[in-house]
Order: structure tokens, then C-alpha cells, then sequence
């Protein structure tokens, strides 16, 4: 039925002017050869050779793609190259950040230090452990508790306020006054350095609970409104480009329109809300300054938001690095901050995993 | 933790409720080891402390927020007299609680100790001696081989306690030199590195050589130390130093009696003395709303100017004890405490 | 079950530009109108102010009365939801659901206004809601399948399905047809056939055969040249229309190649 | 017509839309009011340094001298954060959703993100740990080599805590909230126009800036804004890593200062007109962001007719 | 300027789906092919494979040869790139760039390769293109207007308009006339019949009146049943394949009620 041509030996004119895949191998390897020639005369270091063999290959990637395959195929290499490189470029502070945190902080950490709070912890038991006469004392229950509780309610708070605003912004503002309003009053707030938004929460609870009052629930306002915003911005960019037919579908099988919110729009659209709630946990859950002057500090346990002082992660971190325990033997405390600091990473990391999951049972199904 | 029978101090029974205080950060160790012991001993007593700073102590207690506050400077008389809304009539008053040798320390290979005199400190301070092996350095040192090594000063970039008394100091030690007055931020003029906290620049110090800064003494453990010329001897920055200086202090005047505000003499020539020293005052109202804030404060103010409440600080936190006479005069005052 | 729709000097526009202008049609219960005209010229959009689809759009907005039974669809105080439930809506563009299933994206009419229907209900409706719209052999085995994983034609199909899932009275077709085979067209066309005992049906339509054989009226709409608003040409009996046009335009339009 | 077939049945049902369209007004409005009392909270708190003697002031310079130099450092730190993650974080949301193998693009993404988890205290404590130790010889070669360049003029500090250090923490502090957003819209760029540009015979890169970059050009935007705030009110790592002092050109020597920093290193220590200074320099933040936003907005605003998805 | 395709035992997966089974075929350059069956044989799915399009779903994947003048696109070292430049295709569904203005969409593929393009020429292209698609009426006067605000048919013009700007040797259509009237998709069966003077075309369509009318050969795809893959049931000049098919199922498919 059909004829088949004969395979010819001659070099496809599909792939005539194209490098051999071999080719940015080759390249590579000619890069690190002549960037360490290079720095072997001006002095070698191995941080200045990879950075200098990288901008080579680079280069001679795009050189030798431009006068091969031309100057688009050269360009998509060289962008090629930027993205791979921007991810190594990612990679490295995350790296040297992950390592000092472990390489500091790994050999305080012990079911122990999870599971007790600081009372009892105070200059003389450290100075017993930095003379090697006890183990390591203390740990983090409470702050874990606290840092817990509090981002909870940050995020009881936050998260509803901010998917009902991006959802009115995108779906009921429609440009009107209102909505432009919030859309820029809603980047304005992104800029309230922490500090200001735990003042501002401190003094709007001196308001409604008399002068001093400090409690978890003042920290989690605090926090709201340094999360709000990242909420708002990252659900309504996610929002908006739900395509508008879906919207239309629903409304077309007399769908009331909160009904094709909650179960189309979002549903659609739950990957990037869920990444954009992850953030804007993980942007407060660091936060120290506003917690101190909202929540307190305090070395035991505390499990009520609603009245006490309550320790949180970062600020044990940040007491324990600027005012340690025992002043004159200091790094007990140090290993107890950066141990800390590796629970607070693992702690958002197990959040991330969750918000993925969460979103992966909603998010829009591919495949047969 | 460890208890002490001399905790609650006073003969009345135990005490208990919550007591909320802020301020100085430089007495937070102290204040972790005296909470401590003052809830071991009073069972449903304990006490909330935050180092917010002590600008914020003082307008904490003020403003009626915490129950009592620690600062680095005593309240100004404005202060004073707007305490009375909170605190009765008589207002706020101080009273020295905690008292510490502040340390000229240094990161100079094979130099663990230097003698140096105000005008020296003043001159490397504000950038005008650049190098280890000046001449003014090494005429107080004989002996000492200084290298040719490039000072480089780190100050406090926050705004602090330590700071005030260190300008303090050097302004009225040095004043042909130091011609800033005293301030709690480091003066622009003599801009150098800087960093934030005590452990900053320790760490700063600690990590880059050449380098010199000025920090609480209990914090300064592996760092070069100098001596300040005081009179004509050198005095290392020690407990007994502090204290003398405690002692030998100018009364501020124009103040009620429980209220032991005073100026440290940094110009004493007094043998012994180590004026570059640091008090931290502790801040209470002289009257409370209730009985049983009253007691609270009282037993807990009394318990920390006590000479066990100053050992349980030296042990743990490094500070200098109050002396006796210093203590009895705390007591008297804390005593006065009253009920609205 | 059926309705009637009367127009009243209708024009629609799109922010200032007027698309379509003063249209008076009225669309007689238990028919099959079929609407057709070259692109453009607002076979779509008039289609949408029947259930008021149009006013999604941001900046459109329609003037004069459409009535359903004697109601204005655009009176005050009438809620649009309303006139979907009543009157639905196949798009140009199949729209499946990419969040749900074939079987989620038959009953979405149900299940997203919360509807509460027996297991065996939901079975049976989704069975025959494909059978209707000719799909159900062909996805039988993979109802739990996202929607999205099928071909254009079969996506198209499996909107009808949950078009006709939800039993409207009157029902909008827009160009429902033209991604599909002939034996799907076939199947859609006897469907239409079906539902007209019961339904209002209105269908835009390219393909003149198919606008002979299914419809009882047509409205031929036409356009004076670019931005000219679109306007009803003819109305009239279907057998008319395609015979003895009384406008020059409308013969020419139906008299050409593709009759 | 006060009343039909149409109108009858629609009034129960309507009940839900009402409440879900009222609950996210209110929300907008609640934001709205938050940020009005913060404003307020700030305008109040202020107002007593604005109109202050200088005498009373820090240095004896009126408030607006002072906050000069600090708004000049704010507007430099931010710029450095800026410039130096927006290209890496928008290349690293390129890579994950169009360049990495398709199995191992969630777990990058994963791993970039962590970066935000980490708190800005331990940023703080790494910048002086590791970072600006490792980076005093580039800056020595730096002010050898280019200290012609103001920015680049030496001596370069011998600690490593200059503005370029802390504007390299701030990047890598803003670049997993601007890779994030930036990812998750590259990754819902329609597939239909990602088509279109290949079967033009588009390469990868001509695909992103084709179809890619054009539909996700307002949510770049949104995130580099979002990006750019906390960059703006970042306290501690500037606090920490920052050798502040007075307004210097050279972006390696120890000097300069931002706003947000000044107001946490200094907020501890103050006490009466100090701490309004301190107030109305957080009101002073307050006006740039929105001065930023507008000229952002504005940008953005200016394309609308071709925004992306619908 | 055209070219041959020979296409030699395609198999076409989707994941671990076999959608399309089996295929050979030789497509003559300079010809017209059209390929017909029923929805959901994997008519588009291979028209998909020919430029390497197909791959780019993820999963989906593609074993087998196919010769373009000699040269296998899926050869070791092709870059699909390339290939596509050489094939140029119009999609099923429009998909005009919303981002860009109509005369931005028109030159869409132009400027990859020709950067600098005089204006004088570039306007040229783009109003010989839209006429070829016959939309330069419609849209002369809003030509920087974005694409995405046209109706159905003028969007699928605008994208024949576009595909055929770049000038590829050979053009893929899949049921480029489903959304249009009448009067365009004749304009469209012109273009094609003028473009097969120089380039080789491939289209799918479900109007069999079409592939009689601007086909030279036909190949008709068949599905057995559900899950099952899609097979090139017969492939024969045009003529033949209408009049005299060898295969039953052919016949049937042909002589359905829409001939
Ligand atoms: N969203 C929109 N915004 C602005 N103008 C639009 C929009 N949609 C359609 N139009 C314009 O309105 C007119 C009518 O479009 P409509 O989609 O109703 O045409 P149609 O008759 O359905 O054509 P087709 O048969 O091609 O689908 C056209 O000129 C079109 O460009
Ligand atoms: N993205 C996809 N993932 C999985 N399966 C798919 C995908 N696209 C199509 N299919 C399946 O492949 C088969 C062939 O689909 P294809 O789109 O090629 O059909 P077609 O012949 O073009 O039909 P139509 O005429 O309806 O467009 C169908 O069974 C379809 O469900
Ligand atoms: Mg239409
Ligand atoms: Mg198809
Ligand atoms: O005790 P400080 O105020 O110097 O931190």
C-alpha cells in the first residue's frame, strides 16, 4: 500500500547544521581545561574556576552554536544554558545555608532537646556543659508549641481573608474603585517591615485588652498582617489566569457564581494558591521582632493563645544567638539556636509537603 | 534547676501571681537564673521578662504595660513625673541591680593583654591611631611587641546601653579627644564597622584580626583584654573594679530617697576603681494597684539586689555583686512599695 | 417543559462597539431554530444574550427585552443564574472541566449546585446523558478519566452530555457540530430531533445541510462590512429560507457553493 | 413585572452568592481598614517628631535630614535585591516548569523553596558566618580593580558586612517568594499557545518569550512586587549583616543604612521623641512602598488590553 | 519547495496508551491528502506526529519512521525544531497569541527567523497572508487590536494566516474549515488548492464534501471500539476512495448519510 524509501548514507538535511550532541560536552570540558590554565597563572581557586570555566562555556557554547547552527539555535542555547545556570546559582546559597545550619546545628539536636522546654536552663548549667561536666540541657517544646500555635492562627486568620480578597478582587471587583483600592493598598502592605506590624498589633490590643496584654494571639495578628498580603497577591495572580470559559461553563449550567468559585476556579487553580499560602507562611514563621513584642518570651511551656506569654522557634534562635544563656560560655547556646534553626527548616519543609499534597488531590487532572 | 533558701529573701510568706517585666537585654541571663530561683522558692510565683531594650522598659512601666522594668540609665526626670499616672504619686523610682565592667577587647595575634589610657582609647576609638604599633600603644606597653597590624574598630550599630556608657566614659575621660558627648548611638563622626549586639561584634572582633571593640566583660571570653589607667595604675575590668565604681558614684541629685539613681565616676583616680563600668537599674512603681502585686514586686525586687540574688547572677550570668552597702540601701527602698 | 423567547429591538455590544443591532425574533416552544451567517457577523454573541451569557464578558451589555414565557430576561430583579438553569448552553469551543472526570464533568450540574441524587440516579443520568450525545461507548471504561484527555470531537460531545444532564428548557447550541465526524453529527442531529418534543432548541450552525435538516425556522444574520454592527436578515420557516428567500442577501448567502 | 416566573425562583438560591460576594468585600474592606489603621497608628505616632525641635532629635538634624540618608539606603538595598533575584529567581521558575526533565521539576521546586523557609535570624547569622567573610577578597579585587567605579571604591572592609553583602542576602531572601508565584504561572501558561509557537518552528526560548513571558508578564510583576516589599521591610538580616553607618556611595565599604534596620536597631534602646522619629521613619517606609507600587502599577496598567489568560 | 513524506510503521502512544497503530503512508509533494474517519481515531493525534507536535504532550511518545524527503524526522540528532520550521500546522482549536496584535500574530512566525524585516515588506506579508485566509477585510482597521477579541472563525483565520506567513514546505491543517461560514471555508479550499501549486498539504476534516472537493488523495482512519487503537483503514486518490473503496468499512464510512 504504501512505499518506503530506501535509507540513504548521506547526512540528513534535517540534521545538517546541527552540533553533535557530544558537542557542549566537549565544550565543557575545554572550559574547565582553559579556565584553569588561566587562573593557574593568576593564582588558583577553585570558586574563581568554576565561575570562570561557567561564563566560558557559556560563551563558547553560544560561539560555537552561532557559527554551526546560527544565530536562533544559538540564542536558545545560551538561554538554555542561563536557565540551568540560574538554577545552579539558586542552589548555591541554599546549599551553604542548609550546610551551616547542619554543620552547626546537628549536633544539638536530640528527642531531648524536642521534647523539653528551658526551665530550668541558665548559666551555671551551661557553663556545667561547656566545662564537659553535663550534656547539652534544654530544648525547644515550648518554642515548637508556640511557633506552632501561632502560625495556626496567623494562618486562621490570613488565609481566609486573603483567598476571599483575591477572589473578590478577581472575580466580583471588576476594576471598580474598591477593588483598585485594595489591589494597591494590598502591595503597600507588603512593605510594613515586621517590627511596625507588631507594634501596630501590640497597640490595637492595649486597645481592646488594656496596656501590656501580650498572648499568642497578639503575635498571630501580627503576623496576618505581614501574611495577608503575600496571600492576596500570589491567589489573585493565580486566580486571574483561570481561563474565563471554565467560569463560563459553569454559569451556563445555572451555577450560582460562589458555587463555580469554590468548585471550579479554585479547584483549578489550588497548585498556586497552595505554593502562594506556603510562602507566605514560611515568610512569617521566621519572624522574630514582632513576636517579642506581641507574644513575649517566656522558657516554659504554653499551650493557650489566649492569654500568657509564649515563646516562639525564631525567637529562642535569636535570643540564643544575641543573649545567650550563659554569657561567659556561649556556645551551648549557639548549638541550641542553630539546632533550633534546622527544626524550623524541617518544619516548613513537612508544611510545603503538605500544601503539595493538598494540591496535588485538587489540582486539574492530565493524562487518559 | 538548683534552689536557694534565700530566694524570696524577705521573712513574709511565700508570694505567688505572675510578674511581668521588659528592658535591658544586659540583665537577661541574670533575669533567667533569678526567675529561677524565685519560683523554686515561691511556689504560683513566676516571673515574664522580654529584653525588649530599656527605651522600651522604661516607657513599658510607664505606660503601665509590665510591673516592673530594666534600663541601662535610670529615668530622666520627665520620665519621673510621667510615671505618676501609672504609679501613684510618688512615681517611679530606681535602683541598681545589676552591675558589670564593661571590656576594651581585642583580636591581636599574641596579645592577651594591653594597657591603655583614656586619651589612647579614645584616639583608636574615633579613628585616629590606625595602627597596633603607634607610638601611644607602645609607650604604655613596654615590652610588648606590637605588630604594624591595621586596627579596625567595631562599634555597636544598635542603638545600646553598653554604648552610652562607653561614650560616657570617654567623653569625660578623654574630652580633648573624644569631643562627641555621650549617646546611646555610636557617634557618625567616628563611623567604623559596626554590628548589631553584644555577640555581634564579638563575633566581629573574634573573626577578624586587628580588630577592637568594647563589650560587657562576661562576654569577651577569648579576646584580648586592656587595662584602663586609672589614677596611675592600670585597672583590668574585673567584679571588684565594677562594684568600686558602683560604690564610689555621684547621687543624682534632686531625687526622693528610695530613688537610687546615680552617675558613675569615670574620671575617679581611686585605686581599684574600673570606671568603665555598666549599672543596669532595676524600675519599679512605688505604689500598685493591689496587695498582691505589691508583694510580688517587692519580694522579687528585694530577692534580686539580696547578696544571694547578686551571687546567683555573678554565677550565672557573670556580673559583679552589689556591695553591702549598696544592697542594705536597695532593700530600704524596695521596701517603701506601697498599695494605691 | 418548553418555552418561548421573544426579542424585542435587542442590540449588544462589547464595551462601545455595537455587534449585533435591533434584533426582533420570537422563537416558538418545542422547535428547532437554527441561526446562520458568516463569521463575524454575531450569530455567537446574539446567542448568548438569550441566556444572558453575554453580560461575563467585562464590559458587555445588552438594551432591549428578551422573554421567556412572557418574563424579560433582563428585567430587575431577575437573577441570570436562573435563566441558565432554565435556558443552557453548549459553546463554540468545547470547555470540558480539566479538574474532574468524564463522569464529574456529565453530572457537574448537579454535583456543583449541591444537588443531592442517589448513586443509581447519578449512574443512570450519566448513561444516558451520553448515549445522547453519542459518547457513552466510547468512554464507558474510563468514566473516572479527566475530561481532558480526549479528542476534540469527543470533548465537544461530553460538553453536550452535561448540557442536556442538567434538562433545561430551552437550549443554546453554538456550532455544537462543527468538531465532529459525521456519525457523531448524525447522532447530535437525532438528539436535537429528540429533544425538540420537549425542548426549545436554538443552534448556530455553518453547515446549511445541517441547518435544512434539523431546523423548523431559521434566522439568517448578516454583516454590512467591518466594524458594522451584525443584523437579522431573514426569519423564517426553515423550508423558506432555503427556497424562496425574500432577501436578495439571504438567497445569495444560502445559494452558495455549500448549500 | 414586579414579579415572575423568573424572579420568584431566583430569590432563595441568590442567598449563598450574597453572603460569598458580601464575606469577600468585607474581607477587602477588613484589609483595607487594617491598613487604614495602620496609617493612622503611624501618622499618630509620628506626628510628634515631624514637627520636633532638631535640637530634641538624633544628631541635632531636623527629621527629614535624617531620613534622607536612610530612605537613599533603603532604596539601594532593595535595588541590589532586586536586580540580583529577579533574573535568577524568573530563570529558576523557567527552569523548574520548562527546562528541568519533567519528573525532577517538583522536587526542584521544592528545594527552592525551602529557601524561603529559613528564618531571617539564621539569614542574619549566616550572612556574618559565611558570607561576607567569603566575600572580602572579591571585594578587595573588586576595589583594585574597579574602584574607579564609585560603587566599587575602596579600601573594601575588612568584615565583609557592606551594602552589597546585604543586598545578596536580601536576594536570596525575595527569591523563592519570586520564584514561587513566577513557577506556579509558567506552569499554567496555556498549553494551546505553547503549541502555537512551536509549530511555528519556534525553539524553547522563542516558545517562553512567545507564548510564555507575554501571558506571564502581570503575575512577573506581582511577584517581583511582592518580592520587592519584603525587600523594603526586611529588619534582620539587614540589622545583622549590615556595618551600618552614614551614606556612602561605595558598596563595599561598611556604611549606609535602611530604614526598616534603623527602626529595629533602634526601637529597643528609644524612649519618647526618639521612638516617634522612629515612628515617622516606619511612615516615611510606608510612602516609598506606595510610591514604588504606583510607578509598578502604572507599568502594568499600560498593556491591559493584552493581558494573558482570557 | 515541497516535500514527500513517507511514513513507515507508526506506532503513536499516549503514555502507555496505543492511539494510533500501525501506520504507512507516502504523501507526494504537491499534493493535497486529506485524512477522514470517525472522531477519535487519532486523526489528529498522527497529523501530530508528521511535524512532531505529538511529543510535546507529556508521556506521549512515538516508534516508527517518518521520511521527509529522505530524512526521518524522529533520526537521532533531528531537532524537532527544525522540523517544525519545515512543517508549519493550524490547530484543531484556534489559539491565536492573546498577547499580541493581530498583525504581531500574522508575523509571529516570521520574526523567529527574519528579525529585521523592513516594515514595507511586513506589512506586505501580513496583508497577502490575511487575504489568503481571507480576514484582511474584516480586520484591516484593527490590526494592532489583540487577537483574542475575534469571533471563532475569524480566530482560526487568523491562525491559517499565520501558519502559512512563515512559508513552511509543507502545511498541516486539522479541520481548519470546522468554525467557519460557508464563504470562508471556500476562501480557505482557494488557498488550499493555490498552496498545493508549491507546497505539499495535509488536513483532517469531517466534511467529506471537503475532501472530495480539494483532496488529491484521501486516507481514511478507522477505530475498531473503545480503547482500541486507530488504524489507517485505506489510503487511495480521492477520486477512488469516494466512488470505489476497497474496504467495507470505507464504503460505509463514505456513503454515510453526509456524503
Ligand atoms: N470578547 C469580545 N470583545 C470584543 N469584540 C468581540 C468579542 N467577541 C466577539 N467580538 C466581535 O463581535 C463580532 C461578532 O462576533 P461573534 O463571535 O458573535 O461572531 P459569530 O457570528 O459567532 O462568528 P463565528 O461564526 O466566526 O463564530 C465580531 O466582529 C467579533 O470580532
Ligand atoms: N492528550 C491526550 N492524552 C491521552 N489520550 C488522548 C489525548 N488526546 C487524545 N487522546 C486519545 O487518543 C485518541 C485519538 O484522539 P485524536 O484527538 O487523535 O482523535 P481525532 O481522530 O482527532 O478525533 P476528532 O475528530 O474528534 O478530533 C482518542 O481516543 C483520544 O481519547
Ligand atoms: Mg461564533
Ligand atoms: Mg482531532
Ligand atoms: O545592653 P545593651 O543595651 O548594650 O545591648
Amino acid at each position: 500500500m504504501t512505499v518506503t524509501t530506501e535509507v540513504r548514507s548521506r547526512r540528513s538535511a534535517l540534521t545538517r547544521n546541527k552540533l553533535p550532541n557530544w558537542a557542549p560536552w566537549a565544550v565543557a570540558a575545554g572550559a574547565l581545561v582553559v579556565s584553569a590554565a588561566l587562573l593557574a597563572l593568576a593564582g588558583f581557586n577553585v570558586w574563581g574556576w568554576a565561575v570562570l570555566a561557567a561564563i566560558l562555556f557559556v560563551a563558547a557554547n553560544w560561539a560555537v552554536s552561532f557559527a554551526v547552527e546560527g544565530a536562533r539555535k544559538a540564542a536558545d542555547r545560551f538561554a538554555t544554558s542561563l536557565m540551568f545556570g540560574a538554577f545552579i546559582v539558586a542552589l548555591v546559597p541554599l546549599v551553604s545555608v542548609i550546610w551551616t545550619v547542619l554543620a552547626n546545628g546537628i549536633a544539638g539536636f536530640s528527642l531531648d532537646f524536642l521534647t523539653s522546654d528551658m526551665q530550668g536552663v541558665r548559666g551555671r548549667v551551661d557553663n556545667a556543659t561547656a566545662a564537659g561536666e553535663s550534656p547539652l540541657m534544654g530544648g525547644i517544646a515550648h518554642a515548637l508549641v508556640g511557633t506552632f500555635l501561632i502560625t495556626l492562627w496567623a494562618s486562621i486568620i490570613s488565609i481566609p481573608i486573603g483567598l476571599l480578597t483575591a477572589i473578590y478582587l478577581v472575580e466580583y471587583g471588576q476594576g471598580g474603585r474598591l477593588s483598585r483600592a485594595i489591589t494597591f493598598f494590598v502591595d503597600v502592605m507588603t512593605g510594613i517591615p515586621s517590627i511596625v506590624a507588631g507594634l501596630f498589633a501590640a497597640g490595637l490590643f492595649a486597645v481592646i485588652a488594656g496596656p501590656g496584654f501580650k498572648a499568642g494571639i497578639v503575635g498571630a495578628v501580627a503576623l496576618s498582617v505581614l501574611m495577608i498580603p503575600v496571600v492576596v497577591r500570589s491567589s489573585e495572580e493565580m486566580l486571574k489566569i483561570v481561563p474565563n470559559e471554565l467560569r463560563e461553563a459553569a454559569y451556563a449550567l445555572g451555577v450560582r457564581k460562589w458555587r463555580t468559585i469554590v468548585k471550579v476556579v479554585i479547584p483549578t487553580a489550588i497548585s498556586g494558591i497552595a505554593s502562594g499560602v506556603t510562602i507566605a507562611i514560611a515568610r512569617v514563621i521566621g519572624e522574630t521582632a514582632p513576636l517579642i513584642v506581641t507574644a513575649g518570651f517566656v522558657t516554659r511551656m504554653n499551650a493557650n493563645v489566649f492569654s500568657d506569654w509564649m515563646a516562639s522557634l525564631p525567637a529562642f534562635i535569636y535570643y540564643q544567638i544575641l543573649n545567650p544563656t550563659s554569657p561567659t560560655n556561649p556556645e551551648p547556646s549557639t548549638l541550641r539556636a542553630w539546632a533550633a534553626a534546622l527544626v524550623l527548616i524541617v518544619l516548613v519543609m513537612l508544611l510545603n509537603l503538605g500544601a503539595r499534597l493538598i494540591a496535588r488531590v485538587f489540582a486539574p487532572k492530565t493524562g487518559r | 534547676g538548683t534552689t536557694s533558701s534565700a530566694a524570696g529573701g524577705t521573712s513574709e510568706a511565700a508570694v505567688s501571681g505572675t510578674l511581668t517585666g521588659t528592658g535591658a537585654s544586659s540583665v537577661g541571663a541574670a533575669m533567667v537564673a533569678w526567675a529561677e530561683e524565685f519560683a523554686a522558692a515561691n511556689s504560683g510565683a513566676q516571673v515574664n521578662y522580654t529584653e525588649e531594650g530599656s527605651g522600651a522598659g522604661r516607657t513599658g512601666l510607664i505606660d503601665g504595660k509590665v510591673n516592673f522594668a530594666a534600663s541601662d540609665a535610670y529615668l530622666t526626670d520627665e520620665e519621673l513625673e510621667a510615671s505618676k499616672a501609672t504609679c501613684g504619686p510618688d512615681g517611679a523610682f530606681d535602683v541598681p541591680i545589676y552591675v558589670s565592667p564593661i571590656a576594651v577587647a581585642f583580636n591581636l595575634e599574641g596579645v592577651e593583654s594591653l594597657n591603655l589610657d583614656a586619651d589612647t582609647i579614645a584616639s583608636i576609638f574615633s579613628g585616629k591611631i590606625t595602627a597596633w604599633n603607634d607610638e601611644a600603644i607602645a609607650a604604655l606597653n613596654p615590652g610588648v611587641t606590637l605588630p604594624d597590624t591595621k586596627i579596625t574598630v567595631v562599634h555597636r550599630n544598635d542603638k545600646s546601653g553598653t554604648t552610652e556608657n562607653f561614650t560616657d566614659y570617654l567623653s569625660q575621660a578623654a574630652p580633648k579627644v573624644w569631643t562627641e558627648e555621650k549617646s546611646g548611638d555610636w557617634p557618625t563622626a567616628f563611623a567604623a564597622e559596626s554590628a548589631k549586639g553584644t555577640s555581634g561584634v564579638v563575633e566581629t572582633v573574634a573573626k577578624t584580626a586587628g580588630a577592637i571593640t568594647y563589650a560587657d566583660a562576661s562576654r569577651t571570653t577569648g579576646l584580648g583584654i586592656a587595662s584602663v589607667k586609672v589614677g596611675e595604675e592600670f585597672s583590668a575590668p574585673t567584679a571588684e573594679g565594677a562594684a568600686k565604681a558602683a560604690d564610689t558614684a555621684h547621687a543624682v541629685e534632686g531625687r526622693a530617697d528610695h530613688d537610687i539613681a546615680f552617675d558613675l565616676d569615670r574620671t575617679s583616680t581611686e585605686a581599684g576603681v574600673y570606671p568603665v563600668s555598666l549599672v543596669t537599674f532595676g524600675l519599679f512603681c512605688s505604689s500598685y494597684a493591689d496587695q498582691e502585686t505589691a508583694d510580688l514586686v517587692k519580694a522579687f525586687g528585694t530577692y534580686i539586689t539580696s547578696a544571694a540574688g547578686q551571687e546567683v547572677a555573678a554565677a550565672d550570668a557573670g556580673s559583679s555583686p552589689l556591695s553591702a552597702e549598696l544592697t542594705a540601701q536597695a532593700a530600704e527602698a524596695i521596701a517603701t512599695i506601697s498599695v494605691k | 417543559m418548553s418555552k418561548r423567547i421573544d426579542v424585542t429591538d435587542l442590540n449588544v455590544y462589547y464595551g462601545n462597539f455595537l455587534a449585533v443591532e435591533g434584533v426582533n425574533i420570537s422563537i416558538e416552544p418545542k422547535s428547532v431554530t437554527a441561526f446562520i451567517g458568516p463569521s463575524g457577523c454575531g450569530k455567537s454573541t446574539f446567542l448568548r444574550t438569550l441566556n444572558r451569557m453575554h453580560e461575563v464578558i467585562p464590559g458587555a451589555r445588552v438594551e432591549g427585552k428578551v422573554m421567556l414565557d412572557g418574563d424579560n430576561l433582563y428585567g430587575s430583579g431577575v437573577d441570570p443564574v436562573t435563566v441558565r438553569s432554565h435556558i443552557g448552553m453548549v459553546f463554540q469551543r468545547p470547555n470540558p472541566f480539566p479538574t474532574m472526570s468524564i463522569r464529574d464533568n456529565v453530572l457537574a450540574g448537579i454535583k456543583l449546585n449541591n444537588k443531592r441524587i442517589s448513586k443509581a440516579d447519578a449512574d443512570d443520568l450519566v448513561e444516558s446523558s451520553l448515549q445522547g450525545a453519542n459518547l457513552w461507548n466510547e468512554v464507558k471504561d474510563r468514566l473516572d478519566k479527566p475530561g481532558s484527555g480526549l479528542s476534540g470531537g469527543q470533548q465537544q460531545r461530553l460538553c453536550i452530555a452535561r448540557t442536556i444532564a442538567v434538562k433545561p428548557e430551552v437550549i443554546l447550541m453554538d456550532e455544537p457540530c462543527s468538531a465532529l465526524d459525521p456519525i457523531s453529527t448524525l447522532a447530535i442531529e437525532d438528539l436535537i430531533n429528540e429533544l425538540k418534543n420537549d425542548y426549545t432548541v436554538v443552534i448556530v450552525t455553518h453547515n446549511m445541510q445541517q441547518a435544512a435538516r434539523v431546523s423548523d425556522k431559521t434566522a439568517f444574520f448578516n454583516i454590512a462590512g467591518t466594524g458594522k454592527p451584525g443584523k437579522l436578515i431573514e426569519y423564517e420557516d426553515t423550508a423558506i429560507i432555503f427556497s424562496n428567500p425574500s432577501v436578495k442577501a439571504t438567497e445569495d448567502y444560502v445559494s452558495g457553493r455549500f448549500g | 413585572m414586579s414579579s415572575n416566573a423568573l424572579t420568584e425562583s431566583g430569590s432563595a438560591g441568590r442567598t449563598g452568592d450574597k453572603i460569598f460576594s458580601t464575606a469577600a468585600m468585607a474581607a477587602g474592606s477588613l484589609i483595607l481598614f487594617v491598613l487604614f489603621c495602620v496609617a493612622v497608628f503611624l501618622v499618630k505616632e509620628s506626628i510628634p517628631a515631624l514637627t520636633a525641635d532638631p535640637a530634641d532629635l538624633k544628631g541635632g538634624v531636623s527629621f527629614f535630614t535624617h531620613i534622607g540618608a536612610l530612605i537613599v539606603g533603603t532604596l539601594i538595598a532593595a535595588a541590589i535585591a532586586l536586580l540580583l533575584a529577579t533574573p535568577v529567581a524568573v530563570g529558576v521558575a523557567l527552569f523548574i516548569s520548562h527546562y528541568a526533565p519533567r519528573r525532577l521539576a517538583q522536587s526542584l521546586g521544592y528545594v527552592v523553596d525551602l529557601l524561603a523557609a529559613i528564618p531571617s535570624v539564621i539569614y542574619g547569622a549566616w550572612g556574618i558566618t559565611v558570607l561576607a567573610p567569603a566575600l572580602v577578597p572579591s571585594y578587595v579585587w573588586l576595589s583594585e580593580n574597579a574602584g574607579w567605579i564609585p560603587i566599587f571604591a575602596g579600601p573594601a572592609s575588612a568584615t565583609g558586612k557592606t551594602m552589597l553583602t546585604a543586598g545578596i542576602v536580601l536576594a536570596v531572601m525575595i527569591m523563592p517568594i519570586i520564584t514561587s508565584l513566577s513557577r506556579e504561572i509558567f506552569l499554567q501558561t496555556p498549553k494551546l499557545h505553547e503549541e502555537a509557537a512551536l509549530a511555528l518552528g519556534a525553539t524553547r526560548w522563542e516558545m517562553v518569550r512567545m507564548a510564555v513571558l507575554p501571558f506571564a508578564r502581570p503575575g512577573i510583576v506581582s511577584a517581583v512586587m511582592l518580592g520587592l516589599g519584603r525587600a523594603l521591610g526586611e529588619t534582620m538580616a539587614i540589622a545583622l549583616v549590615l556595618s551600618s553607618g552614614p551614606m556612602i556611595a561605595s558598596l563595599i565599604q561598611s556604611g549606609n543604612q535602611t530604614i526598616a534596620a534603623e527602626i529595629a536597631l533602634a526601637f529597643p534602646e528609644s524612649s519618647g521623641l526618639q521612638t516617634n522619629a522612629l515612628f515617622a521613619a516606619g511612615l516615611v517606609l510606608f510612602v516609598i512602598t506606595l510610591a514604588v507600587n504606583m510607578v509598578a502599577r502604572w507599568i502594568v496598567a499600560r498593556h491591559k488590553e493584552f493581558s494573558g489568560a482570557n
